[in-house]
């Protein structure tokens, strides 16, 4: 089928919104805990999760809110989930890190790479239980090398499972450029358990649509799971209030705080050699100066990447952009307004 | 009533419960030889094959059982679930709390554990305490092929995960198998009122969370699982000898504990001598203490436990497990007290 | 002395003996950021980047400290352990008694641990006595800036494999990281006394297996480690309003537990609770209940502890987790026994 | 260097004639427990373990007799060892599955894929302490599908480390035929992290030594890992008494006690289809067949490959062999007859 961008569009639009209400109520102290945002996810997202039927399940990582958000799931009780309600969609004891949808098959993990294995569950389920329905699992680059999901890989091949292994890659683990601490490609990983793999641009959500469908297809008709490559960028940094970000954001006031220890130790007597010594602090510079540069200045977003081929028609995008933020201020205002807020 | 081994009674409850409802599968590694009359009977979709990955093959059938199925997943021995430990720790115990109570997750992990047969300390660890530390975990042990049997059919069909595990002393094949190798040349110290034994027709589920007195006395109260329980009942034998009643306990359910069960002997007995199995510090043996003392009854206490790593050497081990010897003289103290 | 954080008493703790032997090194995700004053100054030789490999890494660190370093591993979070726990169970705490007591595993665990600032039960566990029913570990959880360096220095000189649990609570920077994120919008309750304090100069070691007392009483003994220690604190200063007098020990060192200093101190005041962020069952709070018991001292007993998964809502979290009110509640009615 | 076939072959003699002995105290009782013999495999311990030098480690599994045998281990502390004596390489406490020697720097583990994380630990030690020495991980094939092994392979080479994985492929894990339950090639995996990998007939300790010469040499001249794919087969099966051996040596015997339930189940009235219950029973003879051709039948064996090739010279044959036999004769009357021995 081919991608209707519109739709398309409307869904990342409807998460990003959603997420833009998220940060503020972070801001305001109303979300507790660590924050991942999918900003910067939405066309893999989209891609991939807007081609779903009943009964297909999702595997989700840290960063759960734009799949919850395009399968549907009610905005209301999500919201309410991340400010901890006792109405919201896990009664406010997931939280954002732990979204659970049993009526979606949506299950998340603040575990790294333990998304892989749990895809490969729901996929067997399917086979006895829901034939021809198919699993997706999402993760970061971060977590290729957590061994379970390796071991996931190697068992959904084995029972030529219905699942699409979905690998947003970032380029980044928190503070860690994940090329560092991984050798190899990772799609040959993939390939090396004979997989089909994919490699595809994650800003382009036509693209992932397309590679996306093919993987799907796949997986209905019993041929087996699909790794699928995707690049992202997270503008955010790794969660909400990065403190990578927060120095880049406010060099003066944040660099000096760090700067004080830093560089008191780097003059102290003992410990290694001084080129050792400076090695180390211009890594730590030049670390601060990559994720941020590559995570906030240099990132295509996806949204305008869709919303530059949908302004032909500015009226309907208009509309559209209206409509969809009515909705989420509805949403919004139905959570906080609500009596039952405090229960 | 029929004589059975505690081995036949486990795989009959499988059997009946798989005729009866598709959803349960079989899966772990080796299983379609382990267990190959159910693999002969339901075949190769129902008893499934995995490769040597238990930590994605643990966390797979945890979410396979929050979508739809109900998988009992073989840990060949308890001692290799620390590679699927995440499965266990962060997910199966706790999707039903995540969820807010909405998705449950019915899934049995079986498992081989204990010691005796001089295997050394990574492969005889019995571990039911240290797994029932973690919310949301069911734990049963059962000693006798009546319970073993009983106890798989109600894990079965429970909703939450349970811990089913299955003691290699008594299990007649894994001792085979892991410890003498169909040799006569061996021999290691087994239970007989554990390993075979009378059990209905047809089998009967055993409750969770319900303990079961042994033998009943009025001096003491031993408490504990497993192959502990018969350890515990060969000394108050002797203990008889030298005029004292002892009251045994079978805990069966290691978590959620029979605390009524148990706060009940120890009223009437006054004194709680606790025979575990599993390592003796931050486990059964403790938490037995605490329930008691919660109750307001004043007791003596003292336990006889594993406090160290399993030793391969036959006689060490043998001395670092419970062994009958050393519950009687500790009893003996106890009750002098 | 001199006044430090929390997290810089153990940074100081680290770079000194880092300074003085070449063989510790640190190994973890993202140390080379969360620990840059000692990656700044030792370089990347000494301070590792690891992939996210916990399985791999900590087993790699257990190798590593029998051949010769001294290896100080970060797993960021304790839950994230349950991916590494094959390398805790089955490895680090066994190979001396494997070796025949002939090697030896100088390994440290860093970890952070506990809750308080709504992150949610995968994030939040404290474990301490969970991991420390596995013998052959040693287990210490600091609460004051003093404890925390000097423990490090202790853990790190330790023959043997030591789990090393930092309270997010206490630490400024995991707590800033994980829970503030640079925002003044939220508050969590931070104990003063645990996250700033006096710490000596030069650091001096605390010694493993001994607790301390950190407030003398005679009515009832509140034991208990890390963030727990300050509620306690604060729970006797209402009791005293009540009329009681309080005393409460910090264990410091969860495996081996001071014994002498836990019966010492309930001889004294004959009524124990047990104040335990860890989870409540088959944990540390049994524990302590059955040393009391072995020593034959009549107490009462009740515990203030983690029963289930911690929620992520900040209301329920702060219900579930020991707080000041229920341990005062909890204290009152025992101490009405 | 070249290979000095004798000097394998006495080493290959020497572990194979120990076993005998172990054999013989397993079937006498002396030795508890499961009991994995290295028979079978000596051909890849020769060809590389007798080229490690003082400072070098072994991680080994649960076959580690051969590797302490060869490394100069004291085969009266192993023997001891394995009778559970208290004056054992290990005082008796680790047995035939734990045997760890420090001076050695040899470690074992009962937990398959243990043995490569081990080795990257052992690496990494000796990058700062032995520079110039190396660590080998021995392993079987099943073990290529743990997930902590896959991870261990990734960290020797994002950390270069001078480590040997030795994939020793018996193609059978237990009673699962590997090819089973893996995907793709296990050269391929090592592959895909970018690691050198090599294949090697097993059996023939020549090319052993000279592939694994190879990959030392590299790991000493600081160029990283090396994976080596080593076939081999185990006559004596997975441990001895192996249930499926013994099915196949006395088939009369022991059938009859398998058939009996086997037979039962099939014909019992609920369950799968006859197609899929009879479907299971050909699986079961057909996998009991498969396993004792393939294991006890089919195989070559390492030493009759190397004897061969020093028969010219018939008398130094015979003289090594008798002397070989009185040190290992030795060894055992020192070991049983020693008054120590009930300590
Ligand atoms: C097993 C485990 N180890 C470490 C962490 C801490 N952690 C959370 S997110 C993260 C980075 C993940 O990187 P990646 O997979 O690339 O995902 P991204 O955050 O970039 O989307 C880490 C290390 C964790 N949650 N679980
Ligand atoms: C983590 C773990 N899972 C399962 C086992 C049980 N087990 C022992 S040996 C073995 C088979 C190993 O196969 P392979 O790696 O090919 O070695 P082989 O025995 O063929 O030499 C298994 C499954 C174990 N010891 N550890
Ligand atoms: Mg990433
Ligand atoms: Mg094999």
């Amino acid at each position: 089928m081919k991608a209707d961008m519109w739709f398309l569009y409307e869904n990342m639009f409807r998460s990003r919104l959603f997420e833009a209400k998220v940060i503020e109520a972070w801001k305001e102290g109303k979300i507790s805990g660590e924050m991942h945002l999918s900003k910067g996810e939405e066309a893999i997202v989209a891609g991939t999760v807007l081609q779903l039927q009943d009964g297909d399940a999702m595997a989700l990582d840290h960063r759960g809110t734009a799949p919850m958000v395009m399968r549907g799931v009610d905005l209301v009780l999500l919201f309410r989930e991340f400010l901890g309600h006792p109405n919201g969609l896990c009664a406010g004891k997931g939280g954002h890190m732990h979204l659970f949808s049993k009526e979606h098959l949506a299950a998340s993990s603040g575990i790294v790479g333990a998304s892989g294995p749990a895809a490969v569950g729901f996929a067997l389920a399917a086979q006895y239980v829901r034939p021809g329905k198919v699993a997706l699992a999402f993760f970061g680059e971060g977590a290729m090398n957590q061994g379970m999901l390796l071991e996931a890989m190697n068992l959904a091949m084995v029972w030529k499972l219905p699942v699409v292994f979905i690998c947003k890659d970032s380029k980044w683990a928190i503070t860690t450029l994940s090329a560092s601490v991984t050798s190899g490609s990772l799609v040959e990983r993939a390939l090396s358990f004979g997989m089909a793999s994919m490699k595809v641009d994650g800003n382009d959500v036509e693209a992932v649509w397309n590679t996306a469908e093919e993987a799907i297809k796949r997986a209905r008709a019993k041929q087996g799971p699909t790794f699928l490559h995707a690049t992202c960028s997270h503008p955010e940094g790794h969660f909400l209030g990065d403190p990578l970000l927060r120095i880049a954001r406010h060099p003066v006031k944040e660099m000096k705080k760090v700067a004080g220890p830093l560089l008191k130790s780097v003059t102290k007597v003992k410990g290694g050699s001084v080129i050792k010594r400076t090695g180390g602090l211009g890594t730590v510079t030049s670390l601060i100066g990559k994720t941020t540069k590559e995570q906030v200045f240099d990132q295509k977003d996806p949204l305008k990447v869709v919303r530059s081929k949908l302004e032909t028609d500015k009226d309907r995008l208009k509309k559209l952009e209206e409509s969809v933020n009515e909705e989420i201020q509805n949403v919004v205002n139905n959570v906080l307004t609500s009596s039952d807020l405090k229960k | 009533m029929r004589t059975m081994t505690f081995a036949d009674a486990i795989e009959d409850a499988l059997a009946n419960a798989m005729a009866k409802d598709e959803r349960i599968i079989i899966m772990g590694e080796d299983v379609q030889m382990i267990r190959v009359n159910l693999f002969t009977r339901f075949g190769k979709q129902r008893v499934l094959a995995t490769p040597i990955s238990e930590g994605a093959f643990v966390s797979a059938a945890v979410a396979a059982a929050m979508a739809g199925l109900r998988p009992v997943v073989e840990v060949m021995l308890v001692d290799f679930i620390g590679v699927a430990m995440d499965a266990i720790l962060n997910h199966a115990s706790k999707i039903e709390a995540f969820s807010g109570g909405k998705w449950n997750v019915p899934l049995v992990v079986r498992t081989a554990c204990g010691g005796g047969y001089g295997d050394g300390g990574q492969h005889e660890q019995s571990l039911w305490g240290w797994l029932s530390h973690i919310p949301g975990l069911t734990v049963v042990v059962p000693c006798t092929p009546a319970d073993a049997g009983g106890l798989m059919l109600s894990a079965i069909d429970h909703e939450g995960p349970v811990i089913y595990l299955e003691h290699k002393l008594l299990a007649d094949y894994w001792l085979d198998y892991l410890g003498a190798g169909g040799r006569k040349t061996v021999k290691y110290d087994v239970p007989d009122q554990g390993a075979r034994g009378l059990v209905p027709v047809p089998l009967q589920p055993i409750p969770i969370g319900k303990a079961i007195t042994r033998r009943e006395g009025t001096d003491i109260t031993m408490a504990g699982v497993g192959v502990s329980v018969h350890r515990a009942l060969e000394a108050a034998d002797t203990l008889e000898q030298h005029g004292f009643s002892t009251e045994v306990l079978d805990l069966r359910t290691v978590s959620p504990l029979d605390s009524d069960a148990l706060c009940k002997s120890i009223s009437k007995t006054t004194r709680l001598l606790v025979v575990d199995e599993d390592y003796r510090d931050f486990g059964l043996s403790g938490e037995l203490a605490a329930r008691v003392l919660e109750s307001g009854i004043h007791f003596k206490y003292d336990r006889v436990c594993t406090k160290t790593t399993i030793p391969y050497c036959r006689d060490l081990e043998d001395h670092t497990l419970p062994n009958t010897k050393k519950i009687v003289e500790v009893a003996l103290g106890l009750l002098k007290l």
